[in-house]
């Protein structure tokens, strides 16, 4: 059997950051950043069983859909869509500064991704209080006009889940971005392995698309 | 593979390989922390039995309670409890990870000349994942069990049932991202991780099937996780959006548990393929037939199986239309299927068949299978399967594939890794006696089933009208034969671990790549990474040898 | 024991179509395992290890041979397919000129009313040879109208209106199976069809209490739920009139156009806001809760019933 | 090793273009245009996704494995979404049997 030694050919600098299963970090980088799409692709049908339900529901009930969409905050869903494609920007930027290996930079543009995705949140928490002194809160509690209120509390059920689901991913982001954050500074990812940076930033990407379906969808269905 | 094996690797004695392979540490920590690959399979076998003993045990009392028209053993309450149970653990917790999480585990990265999977410590969370999600199950077992059946229909799994739903979704639902971070892991590892010169059409088969098998894994999982979320909230909350009383449909949730579970059903025969197609070149000594074609076709079956869910929503009031595009493509997705078949057919030619345990079981899924799979032809017609949909058509044919294929298919991979595994034979003789009682006991437990179904017995009847009993009491006595042929196999491996003769590195004189290491394995598989240089299942050189039979 | 059968009885016309095409399948199927089965066995025999079979040259594909058996397959399944679909397609398709009957199911008992008004429980009495459409709602969790003599079954769904036909052959009592899982005493949900010959059909319609016909209690509904209220020519609110609404295409306040169907009708009165008609205000309440499944069919038999009559033109805009 | 660094205005322009079409999009919703609200609103959505997957997570300049991994998810969905439609949007169509 003839061989490769690549085992014990380890001679480059960056042999410590190599796990043992991978040959050289070029494997490896390819391994994640494999496998983080693949992460992404479960996710987009994670939250597709949502988008489903939300398709079907909106072709069968298109006018308390709309009704319903009204009472959605414009304003909030759509300067928090400028927040997240601002906080993406500064994140592509963040990987940038990793791969060039400018710690400082890193470490703010982590910083300032992660602070918007907090005003995201702030803003999201402000809308959900308004949310609930508006009564659209199913089955907590739902108030609707009309004699027939299933459709608008599924559409306001659907808002909750979606949105939800999304701020769910949006938190741990902020706990990813802190925590790469504070592990910058020991220049971890400044050594030439950035990955965890890139992978990260992926996610965050990630989020951000679900956002720019999810402001369409639920806040302007209504609004004309 | 190229060719050269077994001989050229330095066959240890026993207390050498003993001391350095990746079962030499002993403690509980080592297992317990453990991220070789090898290890987590073994871990995932055993978790992996305790599931198919409870729904085992589940099954034979259902088969028993059966026996008399009128029941008489057990309220209808505890059946339904029963079948529920045995469906859920079946699926999730026994099928679905077995061939994938125990076998694929085990020996995936040493195919592909890897060290170990892309991440290893994700495989370990798996496995932790799938306890975790084990021990909501169990628990709602103990707390009075689940009787929506494994497919949890709304509005009754939401509304109206009172029994444990909501810790049996959530069993599920964590031990469905186990089966995403396995797929995951997979994926990556077949990608990035192949051995220099292992090109995609060099690859071992079941490593095809795995990839295929992983696909659906991952872009089908989620779809459940979502749909048993939605099932668990809508209990707590009961918003309605499976309830029509509140504007809701119960036909959505059938769409999106059938997304998943329909290509579910190819994760729970794909791998039995996949391993049938290692065993039938080794025992025929001999290349299999029209390689590309059986590895495309996992690729075809998984991609496929994904646009026919609709089947099992021919009589809900889905629309006629999408009835009719959902029947056309699950014709389409049986060609894939015959063509495994026939190839595995042609692969016998000229071939030099030896009959050993793996190899009969092998044969036996190759009979079980078309039979199941023709019968899914049956339920693929739109009259036929307006007749007998919900019947025991249904449940013999599920039977057919699942336990006739894939669980037979586990025995044959079982058997046939096994050396490898424990670095010791299983008593051969005895080996051929389970396969043999299985295959006859289930036949006779499950071909009955058939006729009873399309009689008109509807499934998840524990009492049903006295003109049906010869059919179920033939099922049970072919039941009892079948819980004896899965028996056997558990004491003699126990049995084997520890007296079984050793195996050397190479017992089946097998060109895959997991068989040029030790058995059982070192740490990390191989002292060298080996290059691939040629096709697989290149038994050229060792087209006569004689697999000395009875010293195996 | 009873009788010892490999096949259901066959008692209507669909029984017969559809054993046609499970013969065609087994045969097809037993085509398929000779094809499959007997070459492994003759290999098996033929070159086991040790025999003295010729294995020169052997062969270890052949792109012909493998297009060849993806073909046969692939237009085999296909002629299946389409047999099927026909098949379905006139299982699936209510017909115009029928008896009708309306099926409740509950957990865990069937709920039958006939258009004379005759209601059974679990029982299903009908007359030979001719078409009989039931259409089945549920009041709880989905079920499943199984009669295995005559090859049908369909789901009956809450919320909504399925339909199922059929065209008994032969006099006799054959099962009626709930088939599809809804809860504790599902297995128990059965009951028979008792098919007679039409004048013993007659003669039973007309034992028991007498009934007012379903129509008529539909109309007695219609009245006493204030329906009449609105949607009379004389009333004061603006309503439509429903004379001569069933089976019409009805233009709706968003544009689109639907056709008055059960479904529709069910909806109108369920869930008026769903689909407001063209020209009128969403001022119906939804009765949501308070008619049962019954009174609703009733109800709908009623304004089906006065489709037939002129309508008058005013109370349209 | 390949390399994924872009300059920074590549990042700058990309964003200035999302802002523009989240403007337009907020517009639209505001203006009566029958479907059409519903399928700009998803145009525009679409393009965004494009631009932030080509540009921020460098498919653009990826290899043909992640561009595969990256639309796989997509796909399925849109399988899910059609086949699905399929029953729903055919519901009505059956005529009657005479
Ligand atoms: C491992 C599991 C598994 C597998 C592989 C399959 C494979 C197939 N299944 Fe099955 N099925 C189940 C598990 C499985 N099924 C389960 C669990 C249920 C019930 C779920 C429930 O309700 O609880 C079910 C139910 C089910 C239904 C719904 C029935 C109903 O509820 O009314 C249908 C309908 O079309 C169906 C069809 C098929 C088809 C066409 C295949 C095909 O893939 C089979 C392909 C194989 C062959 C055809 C044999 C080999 C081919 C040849 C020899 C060539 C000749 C071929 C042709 C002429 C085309 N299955
Ligand atoms: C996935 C894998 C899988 C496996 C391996 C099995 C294995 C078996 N299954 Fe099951 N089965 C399902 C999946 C599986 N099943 C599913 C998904 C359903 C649908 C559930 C639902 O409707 O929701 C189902 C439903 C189902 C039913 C229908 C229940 C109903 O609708 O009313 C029956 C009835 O006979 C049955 C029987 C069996 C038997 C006899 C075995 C045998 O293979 C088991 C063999 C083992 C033993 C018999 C036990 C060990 C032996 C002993 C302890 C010795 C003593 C035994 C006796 C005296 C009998 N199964
Ligand atoms: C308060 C007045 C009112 C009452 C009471 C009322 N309706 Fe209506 N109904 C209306 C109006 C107004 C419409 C048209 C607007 C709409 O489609 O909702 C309508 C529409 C309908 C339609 C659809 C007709 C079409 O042309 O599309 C049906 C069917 C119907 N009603 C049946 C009933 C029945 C049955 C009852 C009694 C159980 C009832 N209505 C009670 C006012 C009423
Ligand atoms: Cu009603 Cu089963
Ligand atoms: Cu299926």
């Amino acid at each position: 059997m003839e061989a490769t030694a690549s085992l014990n050919e380890r001679t480059e600098p960056t042999q410590s950051l190599v796990a043992r299963q991978f040959d050289d970090l070029e494997q490896q980088r390819g391994a994640a950043e494999l496998g983080m799409w693949i992460f992404l692709a479960t996710e987009v049908l994670f939250f597709g069983g949502l988008f489903l339900a939300y398709t079907v529901f909106r072709s069968l009930y298109p006018r308390d859909f709309a009704a319903a969409s009204h009472h959605t905050i414009v304003l909030i869903g759509g300067m928090n869509t400028a927040i997240l494609l601002f906080s993406s920007t500064l994140m592509a930027l963040a990987v940038r500064a990793a791969e060039l290996r400018n710690q400082t930079t890193l470490i703010r543009l982590l910083l300032a991704t992660a602070f918007f995705g907090i005003v995201f949140m702030v803003l999201k928490g402000i809308e959900y209080y308004k949310d609930w002194t508006d009564h659209l809160v199913p089955v907590l509690n739902f108030d609707w006009h009309s004699p027939n209120p299933g459709p608008a509390q599924i559409f306001f059920w659907l808002y909750f889940a979606m949105t939800g689901l999304h701020a769910i991913h949006i938190t741990v982001g902020i706990f990813v971005m802190l925590t790469l954050a504070l592990m910058a500074r020991t220049g971890k990812f400044t050594t030439g392995n950035y990955t965890p940076i890139e992978i990260a930033g992926l996610y965050w990407h990630f989020v951000d698309i679900v956002w720019i379906f999810l402001f369409p969808l639920l806040y302007l269905a209504g609004h004309r | 593979m190229n060719a050269r094996v077994a001989t050229e690797i330095d066959i240890r004695t026993e207390g050498e390989f003993a001391r350095e392979s990746y079962l030499s540490e002993h403690t509980v920590r080592s297992w317990l922390l453990t991220t070789d690959h090898k290890r987590i399979g073994i871990l995932y076998l055993f978790t992996i039995l305790i599931f198919f003993a409870i729904a085992s045990v589940a099954a034979a009392m259902m088969r028993i309670e059966l026996l008399h028209p009128t029941g008489g053993l057990m309220t209808s309450e505890t059946y339904n409890k029963l079948f529920t149970i045995h469906g859920t653990l079946m699926v999730w917790f026994f099928l679905i990870p077995s061939i994938p999480a125990v076998l694929g585990n085990f020996v995936l990265p040493m195919m592909i000349g890897a060290r170990d999977v892309a991440f290893p410590k994700l495989n370990l969370t798996s496995w932790y994942l799938f306890v975790f999600g084990g021990a909501f199950a169990t628990w709602s077992l103990i707390r009075g069990g689940v009787d929506t059946g494994w497919t949890f229909y709304t509005p009754y799994s939401t509304t109206y049932a009172n029994s444990h739903v909501i810790s049996m979704a959530a069993g599920v639902f964590i031990a469905g991202f186990s089966t995403i971070i396995t797929g995951m892991n997979f994926i990556v590892t077949t990608h990035k991780m192949r051995a220099p010169g292992l090109t995609w059409f060099r690859l071992p088969l079941f490593v095809w099937s795995l990839y295929a098998t992983s696909l659906i894994m991952v872009l089908a999982t989620p779809v459940l996780a979502m749909t048993l979320g939605l099932i668990s909230l809508e209990r707590i909350w009961g918003v309605g959006i499976f309830d029509p009383n509140l504007g809701g449909d119960p036909i959505l949730f059938q769409h999106m548990f059938w997304f998943y579970s329909h290509p579910a059903v190819y994760i729970m025969i794909l791998p039995g393929m996949g391993v049938v197609s290692e065993l039938i070149p080794c025992f025929s000594r001999k290349p299999i037939f029209g390689y590309p074609w059986v590895g495309c076709a996992s690729m075809a079956i998984a991609i496929l199986g994904f646009l026919v869910w609709g089947h099992h929503m021919f009589v809900s009031s889905q629309s006629v239309y999408a009835g009719m595009i959902f029947s056309v493509l699950s014709f389409l997705v049986a060609v894939p299927s015959g063509v495994k078949v026939f190839n595995w057919t042609a692969t016998l030619h000229k071939g030099s068949i030896h009959f050993t345990t793996p190899m009969l079981y092998a044969l036996g899924f190759i009979g079980l299978f078309v039979i199941g799979g023709l019968t899914g032809l049956f339920l693929a017609a739109l009259s036929v399967d307006v007749h007998v949909h919900d019947t025991y058509f249904i449940i013999a044919h599920f039977h057919y594939i699942m336990v006739g294929g894939m669980v037979t298919g586990f025995m044959g991979g079982l058997h046939y890794w096994w050396p490898k595994i424990t670095g010791r034979l299983y008593p051969e003789i005895w080996g051929k006696l389970a396969a043999l009682t299985t295959f006859l006991g289930f036949n006779l437990t499950f071909f009955p089933l058939f006729i009873l179904g399309y009689l008109g017995q509807p499934r998840r009847y524990h009492v049903y009208p006295p003109e049906f009993q010869i059919f179920h009491v033939l099922s049970t006595a072919g039941a009892s034969i079948l819980g004896v042929g899965y028996v056997m196999p558990l004491i003699y491996f126990i049995w084997s671990a520890k007296h079984g003769r050793a195996a050397g590195p190479n017992p089946w004189r097998a060109t895959g790549l997991e068989w040029q290491t030790s058995s059982p394995p070192p740490k990390h598989n191989f002292k060298e990474t080996p290059v691939v240089t040629g096709k697989p299942y290149d038994y050229s050189a060792e087209k006569d040898v004689d697999l000395d039979l009875a010293n195996l | 024991m009873d009788q010892f059968h490999l096949f259901p009885p066959q008692a209507s016309t669909s029984a017969q179509e559809v054993d046609h095409l499970y013969f065609t399948l087994i045969l097809i199927s037993l085509f398929f395992i000779t094809v499959v089965f007997l070459p492994i066995l003759y290999f098996c025999i033929k070159y086991r290890r040790g025999s003295a079979a010729d294995r020169s040259n052997p062969l270890n594909g052949s792109n012909l041979i493998e297009v060849g058996w993806t073909t046969l397959p692939t237009l085999m399944g296909l002629a299946l397919f389409g047999w099927g679909a026909v098949d379905y397609f006139r299982i699936e398709r209510k017909p115009a000129n029928a008896l009708q009957v309306q099926v409740v199911g509950k957990q865990w008992m069937w709920k039958v009313q006939h258009a004379e008004g005759k209601q059974e429980i679990n029982e299903l009495h009908i007359p030979v040879d001719r078409t009989i459409a039931l259409t089945l709602t549920s009041q709880d969790v989905i079920h499943s109208f199984f009669v295995p003599a005559f090859r049908v079954k369909q789901d009956v769904v809450p919320g909504k209106y399925t339909s199922e036909w059929f065209k008994p052959t032969r006099p006799g009592e054959y099962h009626i199976f709930c088939s599809q899982y809804c809860g504790t005493q599902h297995a128990k949900m059965i009951g028979r069809v008792v098919v007679m010959q039409p004048e013993a059909y007659a003669r039973w319609l007309q034992t028991g209490e007498q009934t007012e016909s379903i129509v008529r209690s539909g109309e007695r509904l219609f009245y006493d739920r204030g329906c009449s209220g609105c949607h009379s020519p004389n009333s004061k609110f603006h309503a439509p009139l429903l004379q001569g609404l069933y089976r019409k295409p009805v233009p709706l306040a968003d544009g689109t156009m639907v056709t008055a169907d059960d479904q529709y009708l069910r909806d109108s009165i369920l869930q008026p806001a769903k689909q407001i008609s063209a020209g009128y205000d969403n001022i119906m309440p939804s009765f949501s809760g308070h008619l049962t499944e019954e009174e609703i069919m009733q109800l709908i038999a009623y304004v089906k019933s006065i489709g037939r009559e002129e309508s008058p033109d005013q109370g349209k805009p | 090793m390949e390399t994924t660094t872009h300059p920074p205005k590549t990042y700058w322009k990309t964003c200035g273009a999302l802002m523009l079409l989240l403007a337009l999009t907020w517009t639209i919703g505001y203006a009566d245009l029958g479907l059409f609200n519903l399928i700009l609103a998803l145009v525009i959505a679409i393009t965004k996704a494009l631009l932030v997957a080509l540009f921020f997570m460098h498919i653009k300049s990826s290899s043909r494995l992640l561009r595969l991994a990256a639309t796989v998810g997509v796909i399925w969905l849109l399988i899910m979404l059609s086949l699905t439609l399929s029953d729903y949007f055919t519901r009505g169509w059956v005529p009657l049997n005479h």
